[in-house]
């Protein structure tokens, strides 16, 4: 299994949770985060005075998925996500070595 | 006594709290950071209780009562005398009691503004509690107590010298005891939340009401007059700031927009029982560009951590409102006549401006060494760029979700 | 001059100012999407300072100045005239202005929670202006400045027609001109804070009674008797609302609760100098059905996307509200009596309705032809669906925690 | 009719209703878990409305009509005969009811203090419903209808005895009948926001204004002397409150600092129109201190969850105010003075006191038990420790950011 | 070592913690997430019409533990955690590489 | 690559920042989060009663870099987060299998 985490603008979520739905995604936990990258951050302005904003609104996704479904996803998201601006964002993948599922005790693949 | 006018006071004794209560803590709470909203909120609330006391054990007697021309006496002490039947003017004395009692809270509570998130809160009560004997009450004696000003026929309807050229200088004073917060003027975060602080001005605006038109002490055209005055300075203001904002940096935000309104109201203060419609329009157009130039003057180009532009909005405008009172109250302008010229008139606002300026800033200044003596006035580097004032001085957190 | 009506317009004054800052922005903003808090509270604000400029320079004296049945004059332009000493009825004219100044703060200010969350701010502005002068004056004139609905003897006590419907009307025609926020129907999101919308709607209906209780223009047994007409259809509505949605949806949601309320309030508003505590119950169980299923005919049958449903709430309220007036006005219904027949009265009702949602409806209409070819009406998708005005427009974020 | 004394109470009027919607809606949802912010909210309002609704129906009559001396009569059901001509006293009589009404809301409403986080919606109203008729109204007739103990000459110039004995005792038995939340005392949360209580907590103090000063029913030295004095007790009670935290826990929290000002202005109000500044002083001082350990006797020695403290701030608070009414209405300490011997008259106040109590707690009791067989009382476990009242309740969340 | 990620229902955070703290569990951090699986998520009505909310919130708990302890542990939050209603949550096991104690700059296992 | 996951005291935040960017990391993805450990929460008063708050604010930093960079990035976090006091937090590290930049669709260490 994988362990995917994508960093999003948070104005992508909705298309994004779409296309996930359409590849055939059916659970996935998502938490507000703040990020600092190329995409510079940005100036607010206070009485006149220019105040710099350093790290800007994400959202990171957070989603277990079989192996084989892997490459499927990671496209789903990044066509979904991808407005061609900096601060689109980054997809993190890793090995996933166990998952359980609460309510059934279900383990890994199933419990997915 | 006059059923009307006592109506009215009443209703504006209530507006004035209001506005320090919440409406100044929610300004200021919302400019802040968020660690320290608490700690903002405490410091309003802390000093309208202390303000209240002290105006009851002897502030109004200083202020209010003996024949003084510098200071009034303590016959009044602990409201001695001031019964149910006692009148002022055509309304109960112990209603104009509580009335004033209203802006000797928000004058110290102003300051706060200047002072957020790095002094101890012991310091700020004790401060505010010495200022308002020392600083607050002698200048209101002098201007509206029969003192040496009001003699002179100084015009200040409801306290541009008395309470914003008081509370701008002082937080100039006190700030510059205190020091700036740590990372200014380099580093410093956007409000925390406009909208909390966009709750607080609309209050100070509507509350504003009772703060000029309770200062006509009637129920009648010249409170209306007032009030209509006040609307528009603030309105107006208002849009001007915004649109400078919006050319200067391409967007007028909300925050650019409530000061701009409160630049209008602290401007046409002192004026408002003298001008007409007209002036009040005038006001608004040059408070809410002066202003603005003003706080970018004191924090960028002087480096004064003045943090929430005390000095800026309400001092520069409180000043401006009285040295204009007089040409504004001239019928050229629409406003309501003046007895004397207008340049004898304008010489008199302007020995007010100085002589409060000046002893403002001296006598904090010894108010502040006194505090620091005794209390010390800053937390420690730990509580204020770590923890923030809301947990180390008050051990709460202000939002638990 | 009546030191007493005095005393309770100057608290009238500062009670409606109320209703829109902050409490119609709160009661909005609480109800869009986070990322449009700021915008939203910044358009209500923003309309208010634009009100009091455009009311000041020529607004007060279209609609209450000159003899014209259509409209008034430009004789009281810049309040010319408009001193302490002049009265309005037995109080100031001065106040006379603030007071109505406050009306025409807030009616263009309803209209906001139509266009939320996509218009330009500019347009926001630029409309409100245009409309105060030529469709809120205009009817302002008709019904309380001597116009020909006076004339005829239109019942509207504080507001039905003048405020209310001009309101609920034009809100459709901006809509339409608009377009729907993107994704409407099916997909919107639920209020991002029904705690903000319940503080803007609590000081809603405690503004309330300085409007309806102001528009007695006195303190006296007809003021008391509209405050209490007034909390009564409030109560009343929001408690109908409370129970269709309990058995519709299963849970009474706080939404719903203050939504009631806000319907019970512009329904009685037309009718509430005229009526008696049982007319007022009857407005609140009638308006508190009528409005609730209003919001479902508008956005789900029509698919209008007057986003906050300014329509159905108050248009369709004030509405209910003016054609009842007369019916409820008899003493069968406790009323305070009328002059003409039940029939007659009713018929003039219905002509005002008619003559004031056409009249509004094409000028509306005709503004914002203007303002798209000025200003264009919408910021970009964009900004819409990704960043929010709040970041797009104002630059800035409603909550840095 | 007097109109300046009518200005005053449509003020008041405005003033009370803001106590509630939506002072004290917030100053219990900020001191709740998050969770049940919604909940809190909609229990206030939804009380606001059936007592609205409950008091036009025949509370008003049960309390000031007719002649009984325990219960008034039927006869202005409905407000039957209640016009615009009819007075009370000097001013028109549906005002007096429509100020009376705003007691009536807040009183029932105090209680929710009580029972928040685990009571069910419909269990609320049907018992707030009910309490007015059966507690509020008769109490209310007793002391200010024309009852027993208004014959008695009992001091109770804003209600002590009538708002917060009643309200305080209740609390009790509600509790003692519901239960505890799950985890109490072992267990339980900080406030979730000191901000919002503070807020709540300002405009409470702001509207006792309207509370105590409007209780003298005129404008006058004697409703200015009640502000005055009310003022003073919030403020001295404050910084005690906050004296003992400081010492006690090391800081001076803000949550300790608004419970402080709730402690003195419910202790002043029964005493308000008959004590001096020093009066005020003087209950400022030992309500705050009394209070503060009567919270942790409550809750920790006693180990009732009256959740957020009714009996210990305002039963205890309102019971030590009319205990003292009598004792500092002498001269001695700066009263008005009294007719009766302090002794006699302070005999009075302690048989009212004792009436009220063993009165409310019985009636309240009776209610419950009505209550329970009918609704039930607690909602289920599940929703209680894991969802929140919100989400189950109303099927709605507070934030959604 | 082990690290543990578990998505629980928010309601069940204190049952977790006290089991937790029985296994012997010293330290974990956690934070607000929202979450989207077999749970549907749920309608709200906004003014009579119905609107449907996707994600719900839940809790996310991060817990970096020895391997030996790593069944104790996943067992004492299953247990905590059950309700055997829909939107349990999961619990997602991984190894952990490395571990540094800033305070200290102790490493792994005794960094825990 | 390796994914590093600091939690650190919020009040460092500035300090870490600074420093990292010193040590050449161009981007990263914070959130706030709550912890517990030896730290042991604080008290807080409700009304004069001690009332026990056990999760403590703390901010995490969620970082992927090339495995070159892991020990600077290790060391600068740790100076500039450490005041050595309890609850200074702690630093994960994990290997981390693929990377995609969304903007570009640039992988693993061209996407960093
Ligand atoms: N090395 C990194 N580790 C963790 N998160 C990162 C890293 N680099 C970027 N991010 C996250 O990805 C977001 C977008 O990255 P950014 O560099 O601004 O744009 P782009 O990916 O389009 O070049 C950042 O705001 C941050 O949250
Ligand atoms: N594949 C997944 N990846 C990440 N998180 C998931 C995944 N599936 C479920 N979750 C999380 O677990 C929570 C509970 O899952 P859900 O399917 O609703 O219930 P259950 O586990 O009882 O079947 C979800 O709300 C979501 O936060
Ligand atoms: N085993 C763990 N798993 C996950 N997070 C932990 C663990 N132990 C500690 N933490 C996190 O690190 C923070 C600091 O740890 P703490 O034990 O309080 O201090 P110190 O590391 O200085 O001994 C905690 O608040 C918690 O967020």
């Amino acid at each position: 299994m994988k362990l995917i985490r994508a960093i999003i603008k948070p104005e992508r979520l909705h298309a994004v949770k779409e296309k996930l739905n359409e590849v055939g995604v059916k659970g996935m936990t998502i938490s507000d985060v703040k990020g600092f990258g190329h995409q510079k951050g940005k100036t607010e302005f206070y009485r006149g005075s220019p105040v710099q904003v350093h790290f800007l609104p994400k959202i990171q996704i957070f989603l277990a998925v079989s192996d084989e479904k892997k490459d499927s996803v990671v496209q789903a998201i990044t066509e979904a996500a991808k407005t061609g601006k900096y601060g689109d964002g980054k997809i993190f993948i890793n090995n996933l070595d166990e998952v359980v599922r609460i309510r059934t005790g279900e383990k890994n693949e199933e419990a997915l | 006594m006059s059923g009307a006018n006592t109506a009215w006071i009443l209703t504006a004794s209530a507006l004035v709290l209001f506005m320090t209560l919440p409406g100044l803590g929610l300004f200021y709470a919302g400019l802040v950071k968020s660690r320290n909203t608490i700690s903002t909120l405490a410091q309003c609330y802390g000093i309208a209780c202390v303000a209240s006391v002290v105006w009851f054990v002897a502030g109004y007697s200083i202020a209010f009562s003996g024949e003084g021309n510098y200071i009034g006496d303590l016959s009044k002490a602990f409201l001695k005398g001031v019964g149910t039947e006692s009148l002022s003017g055509d309304i109960p004395e112990i209603l104009f009691v509580m009335f004033q009692m209203t802006f000797a809270i928000i004058t110290p509570a102003l300051i706060v503004g200047a002072y957020v998130e790095r002094i101890k809160f012991s310091a700020v009560l004790f401060i505010s509690a010495l200022w308002i004997l020392a600083v607050y009450a002698p200048v209101t004696h002098w201007v509206w107590g029969g003192g040496w000003l009001a003699d002179l026929g100084v015009f200040d309807f409801a306290g541009g010298l008395v309470v914003h050229a008081t509370a701008g200088v002082s937080a100039i004073v006190i700030v510059k005891m205190l020091g700036s917060r740590r990372g200014f003027p380099e580093y410093f975060d956007p409000p925390h939340s406009p909208v909390i602080a966009m709750i607080g001005a609309s209050m100070l605006w509507v509350g504003w009401f009772g703060f000029n038109g309770g200062s006509a002490l009637a129920a009648n055209g010249s409170a209306g007059m007032a009030i209509l005055v006040t609307h528009i300075s603030a309105a107006t203001a208002t849009l001007v700031w915004m649109t400078i904002d919006w050319f200067r940096n391409g967007k007028p935000g909300l925050v650019g927009i409530i000061t701009g309104t409160i630049a209008g109201l602290a401007t046409v203060t002192p004026a408002s029982g003298f001008i007409g419609p007209m002036g009040g329009f005038i006001l608004g157009l040059l408070s809410g560009a002066i202003c603005y130039y003003a706080v970018i003057f004191f924090k960028f180009s002087l480096k004064i951590d003045d943090s929430l532009d005390v000095m800026a909005v309400h001092g520069v405008g409180g000043i401006l409102g009285t040295l204009l009172a007089g040409v504004l109250a001239s019928e050229t302008f629409g406003g309501l006549g003046l007895e004397k010229t207008v340049m004898q008139q304008t010489m008199v606002q302007i020995i007010g401006v100085v002589s409060v300026v000046v002893f403002s800033a001296i006598v904090t200044y010894v108010i502040c060494l006194i505090t620091k003596s005794i209390f010390g006035l800053r937390v420690s580097e730990e509580e204020e760029i770590s923890e923030g004032l809301d947990s180390g001085t008050h051990g709460e957190q202000s939002y638990h979700i």
